[in-house]
């Protein structure tokens, strides 16, 4: 199976979405880099191969992956259980928060505000698709227009230029963002109301023996305190649980 | 080939396509309209005695001709937001098609009117019309006859290139498509659907397109020559 | 009656018009022939305004054609004109070609205007190709046709340049028998041609254009009976 | 909180990196027009020369082509070779794609070339006594090609320019690359402005040129 | 000899010839004259192989054109052909044009080719155009042009349809000279045309088509003179 072939290859390829920072993005010599780049690379060093990153764009992860151009999709991609009929998916290996990202005079302070603003987010994330049915089933009559960007790079230019008053980004960019001076001046706005976003990593659905090397290695991740580690270079703060409370799974 | 195909969630979200075919249709028809005004604006610039309409015509017409549309509509998006123009997605795409549109068509519009010949409007003079008259009944209408096959060109390449939508995350078909498709990763049957629905599309204006034609040029019509 | 007077007219640096003196009187039939290019259509364009002209002056019963003040559009429809090709307007109706100009340049309501131009189709022999777009009608019956648009404006003068050199020689007849009919009912007209036995019937005089000048000018006996010119007897060697 | 700086400022290695996407740039839209107009060309002939149930089969078939965003093509192309399991790099679904629909657009300009030749012409060629593919090769092609070559040059440079689009199916070409220094230096109109040049100084003087011949050609 | 026996040919559902019976000698002119759409030009066409026949078989020096086994290449060898218009190669020069046909189809080396065009050239008066390209050439020297192009091949036959018909008058005669000369020099050749002049002075017979069937054949005196058929009669009245 995949395990044996990318042991025998003695090269992993991983899908990493390379406009989503921290999780991936490119450095100034525009290689890439990201805590998923990381993981890939510590993944690759478990099994003891060389490992190569693919950048994709959200839209590119799936056709990757079934055509076998990659072996393993860890690109931040949220665990739905729509999805989970076409791909397999591994436990979550992060978790994140949504969070409206903002100009910094802007005077929207609640989420309610957000019901007459002018709001992006990125194209084909989850944090677009619960956002739109949020507003669909709480604010059914907003006057506020939805807009999507095609990378969350994007959606960080449209807010600092003031195309739209608000992007709904997650929390690990958002700070990311604030603290660089890059788009002006920018701020983190209230959190999302709605759950948080498992991400797990991501190969074909077939490939049990696969899955189940990708979970250990998460699991792995977590005790040795390599996630910690990774958590604190890309991100810093507090890292999440990524276990829930009162579910075997 | 290990992979199954699974259309029922494609058959399920019909509707969804088509309610981004018609944003498509919208679109191409606004982008459409507004760009032949322009062209003709353009047309009449380029020719006119007065340097700076000619060299404003003129830029125009190359960048249009001479980058790509996806170019284009990133200007429209990232450019103008630059410099704080905010607009949205539906207005940036219709915005660069038009652009477009506007810059081959006014090298169409003066082609076709270089292919007139000149005894027409000689003949039209020589009856006593004004040159205004002339142009209005006997110039424009042959013009429009001349030009309406490469008009019916651009008007499909304005349909299929508004697909470029999807990348500026406008929600016309293709954007539409790749929406359901994020949400289920069913790419293949997705894009599959969308682009039946963009041939469809795309034969029927052209069948529309055509018979208008023949209603209003009439195949006896013929033209000069 | 038409006068023109040292006109000299040039495009860019060419002149193509080296001073040339005509009178065409009421009733008179004028033809002109000479080679390509020597300058016939160009005069034809200048008698009706359709072109500038760098020295002299052009007067049309008595109005000068190139004068500032002179309402242009108002002296042209007292000249009528045909040109060598195209001259029908392909988007109309027989009828509607004819129909045009009578009702936005005279201004007739419509029912007028359409029974004028159906008179006139009649005229020429077109009665019965009232409904038809140009491009159903033969080279000459477009020629016929654009005769008829010219006589519903009632002008003073015809100018015809090279009305038949491009239709089959078995359309000719046609259109030659319906400017003789023209000349007969006494319309004054100039007509460039290369049709030597038409010129020789139907005109009072001939001119011969040689290089932007009239080289000869007189009546057909004397232009084609006794040349005076080397250029013109070079020509009608040629022309046979 | 963070010590990664994710974003940064434009850097003269960037000038390069978009320099490399502009030659990949260069490189898929030249292989595509040739590949396409060769085979273009064989399938204008086949409509001008064939019989009307190959002219039928082969319009329609090139229609589709025509009749289909290029960027639904390419997304569909890849996603099609993934799952039957032919995975190939971008750059060579994205060739085949291009190729493919260049060969749809030189078609009917191929068949319009040789349709531009008068009958008398071909009547003349093959009353002395040159053979079908004699006519073909020393009168049709050189009298065809001088009808359509500004056609074709515009076939080409739109190829060009469409070329952009590969990068939906993850090609870095010149768009891409752009895209990627604008999202990472947010120096919009510095970037664009250079592609936006790259893509004028390609276009703009191959269309003069085309132009330039065809006079050339007509005087001849 | 060319022989046509009983030909006929439709194109479609239209019969254009309907049984056309003729036969050439060597050293004979023939003339075709008849209205347009009668079907000179498709005869003209049928005897070079350049369109199939629906019946009937026509022969030149005594093989079968029609015939599978014939080598048409080989045969339109024999056969020289010139058209109403657009004869000339225009990509290449006048050399060339001449030249093309003796290089690929004869195989003849370059310099031998060029020597056989540059004589033909001169032999049709255009020994000093011989590198400038067709569209330097006025219509009457790409018609002699054309003529050359043909009797490099140094055919049996020659075929004119309408040669002169697309020139401007003035140009008519030098081609009209050349053709003569070619006859007086012994060419078979059929000629079609619509210069009664040309037909009467140098023709053997003239024949006269009527929707796709020869109605009169005959000495020009006679055809010209005392036509029998009123088809005829009315033709010549109109083209006088
Ligand atoms: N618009 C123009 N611009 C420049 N030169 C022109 C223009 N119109 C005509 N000429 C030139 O003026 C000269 C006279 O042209 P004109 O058409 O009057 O000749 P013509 O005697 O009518 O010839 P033809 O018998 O061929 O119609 C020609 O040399 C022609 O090339
Ligand atoms: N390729 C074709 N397909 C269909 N009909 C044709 C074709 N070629 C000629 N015809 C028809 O055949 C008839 C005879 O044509 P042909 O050209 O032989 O006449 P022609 O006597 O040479 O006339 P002209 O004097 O106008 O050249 C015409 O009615 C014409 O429309
Ligand atoms: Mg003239
Ligand atoms: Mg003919």
């Amino acid at each position: 199976d995949k395990l044996d072939d990318v042991l025998a290859d003695g090269e992993l390829r991983c899908a990493v979405v390379l406009d989503f920072p921290p999780m991936g993005f490119r450095d100034s010599n525009n290689e890439p880099v990201g805590m998923d780049v990381d993981m890939c690379a510590d993944l690759a060093a478990a099994m003891g191969v060389d490992h190569q990153v693919v950048g994709v764009t959200w839209a590119e992860r799936i056709p990757a992956l079934i055509s076998g151009k990659v072996d393993v999709a860890i690109a931040s991609s949220s665990d739905t259980l729509e999805r989970a009929q076409t791909v397999g998916f591994t436990v979550p290996y992060m978790v994140f928060q949504f969070q409206a990202l903002l100009k910094e005079d802007a005077d929207i302070t609640a989420w309610e505000d957000l019901e007459s603003a002018r709001v992006g987010a990125a194209v084909g994330t989850t944090y677009e698709s619960e956002f739109l049915a949020y507003k669909d089933t709480h604010w059914p009559d907003a006057e506020g227009r939805y807009v999507s960007f095609q990378s969350e790079n994007e959606s960080f230019l449209a807010v600092s230029q003031g195309q739209v008053d608000a992007v709904i980004v997650t929390d690990t960019a958002a700070a990311n963002v604030v603290n660089s001076d890059k788009y002006g001046e920018l701020k983190l706005g209230p959190v999302a109301p709605f759950g948080a976003d498992y991400v797990g990593m991501m190969t074909l659905r077939q490939e049990y023996g696969w899955i189940n090397y990708l979970n250990l290695f998460i699991n792995r991740q977590i005790r040795s305190g390599r996630f910690d580690e990774l958590y604190a270079k890309w991100i810093g703060g507090e890292p999440p649980a990524l276990d829930i409370p009162g579910v075997y799974y | 080939m290990d992979y199954q195909f699974l259309w029922r969630p494609v058959i399920q979200s019909l509707p969804q396509m088509l309610g981004g075919a018609s944003v498509t249709l919208q679109v191409s028809v606004l982008s459409m309209a507004i760009g032949m005004v322009l062209a003709l604006i353009l047309c009449f610039a380029k020719m006119s005695s007065f340097a700076g309409l000619r060299f404003v015509a003129n830029i125009w017409i190359e960048i249009a001709r001479n980058t790509p549309a996806l170019f284009q509509l990133y200007f429209f998006k990232f450019g103008l937001g630059a410099v704080g123009i905010l607009i949205d997605s539906y207005i940036t795409v219709v915005m660069a098609l038009a652009f477009n549109t506007a810059g081959y068509m006014a090298e169409t519009f003066r082609g076709g009117y270089a292919a007139i010949p000149n005894t027409q409007l000689r003949s039209a003079r020589s009856l006593g019309m004004t040159a205004f008259q002339a142009q209005v009944h006997v110039m424009f209408p042959q013009l429009l006859r001349a030009v309406y096959h490469p008009m019916t060109n651009q008007f499909i390449w304005v349909i299929l290139m508004s697909s470029l939508g999807m990348l500026v995350g406008l929600r016309e078909l293709s954007g539409e498509t790749q929406f359901l498709y994020s949400k289920t990763f069913r790419a293949f049957e997705y894009f599959a659907a969308t682009a039946i629905i963009y041939y469809l599309i795309a034969k029927l204006v052209l069948g529309l397109m055509t018979l208008i034609g023949n209603k209003v040029f009439g195949l006896n019509r013929g033209g000069v020559a | 009656m038409i006068s023109v007077k040292n006109v000299r007219k040039s495009f860019g640096d060419v002149e193509v018009l080296k001073g040339i003196d005509l009178e065409v009187n009421q009733g008179e039939v004028l033809s002109v022939i000479g080679a390509s290019g020597s300058g016939k259509s160009t005069l034809l364009y200048c008698i009706n305004g359709l072109e500038p002209v760098q020295q002299g002056v052009i007067e049309v019963d008595g109005m000068s054609v190139h004068d500032k003040k002179t309402n242009l559009n108002h002296l042209r429809q007292k000249i009528g004109m045909v040109f060598q090709q195209w001259n029908a307007f392909p988007h109309l109706t027989t009828l509607e070609n004819v129909a045009l100009a009578p009702r936005k340049v005279k201004t007739l309501p419509k029912a007028e205007a359409e029974a004028l131009a159906e008179s006139q189709l009649k005229h020429v022999g077109l009665g019965d190709k009232m409904h038809l777009y140009p491009n159903a009608l033969s080279g000459g019956q477009q020629q016929r046709l654009a005769i008829a648009r010219a006589l519903a404006m009632e002008p003073n003068y015809m100018l015809f340049d090279e009305a038949t050199s491009a239709l089959d020689p078995e359309l000719v007849g046609e259109v030659l028998d319906t400017m003789r009919l023209l000349a007969e009912e006494g319309m004054t007209m100039i007509v460039v041609t290369h049709e030597m036995g038409f010129s020789r019937d139907v005109s009072d005089r001939v001119a011969f254009f040689h290089k932007g000048v009239i080289e000869e000018i007189g009546e057909p006996e004397q232009v084609f009976g006794q040349p005076s010119s080397e250029h013109l007897q070079k020509f009608l060697a040629k022309v046979r | 909180m963070t010590t990664v700086a994710v974003f940064g400022d434009l850097q003269p290695q960037d000038l390069l990196f978009l320099g490399e996407a502009a030659l990949r740039t260069l490189l898929i839209s030249s292989v595509a027009i040739a590949t396409g107009s060769l085979a273009g060309i064989v399938f204008g002939w086949m409509m001008a020369a064939g019989n009307r149930t190959v002219q039928f089969a082969m319009n329609a078939l090139l229609d589709i082509f025509r009749s289909v965003p290029l960027l639904i093509q390419l997304i569909l192309f890849d996603a099609f070779v993934s799952i039957a399991g032919f995975p190939m790099p971008a750059f060579w679904s994205g060739t085949m794609v291009l190729s493919v629909y260049t060969s749809a657009l030189v078609a009917s300009v191929a068949r319009g070339g040789i349709e531009s030749v008068p009958a008398s012409l071909r009547r003349a060629s093959r009353s002395l006594g040159l053979s079908y593919w004699q006519d073909m090769r020393y009168v049709v092609w050189p009298v065809g090609l001088r009808s359509v070559f500004p056609s074709w040059v515009g076939v080409s440079l739109s190829v060009m320019k469409d070329s952009a689009l590969v990068s939906v199916i993850g090609y870095i070409e010149l768009l891409k690359a752009s895209q990627i220094l604008i999202t990472r230096t947010a120096e919009t109109f510095f970037i664009l402005g250079i592609a936006g040049l790259f893509y004028f100084a390609l276009s703009f003087p191959l269309s003069r040129a085309g132009q330039y011949v065809e006079r050339r050609w007509q005087q001849s």
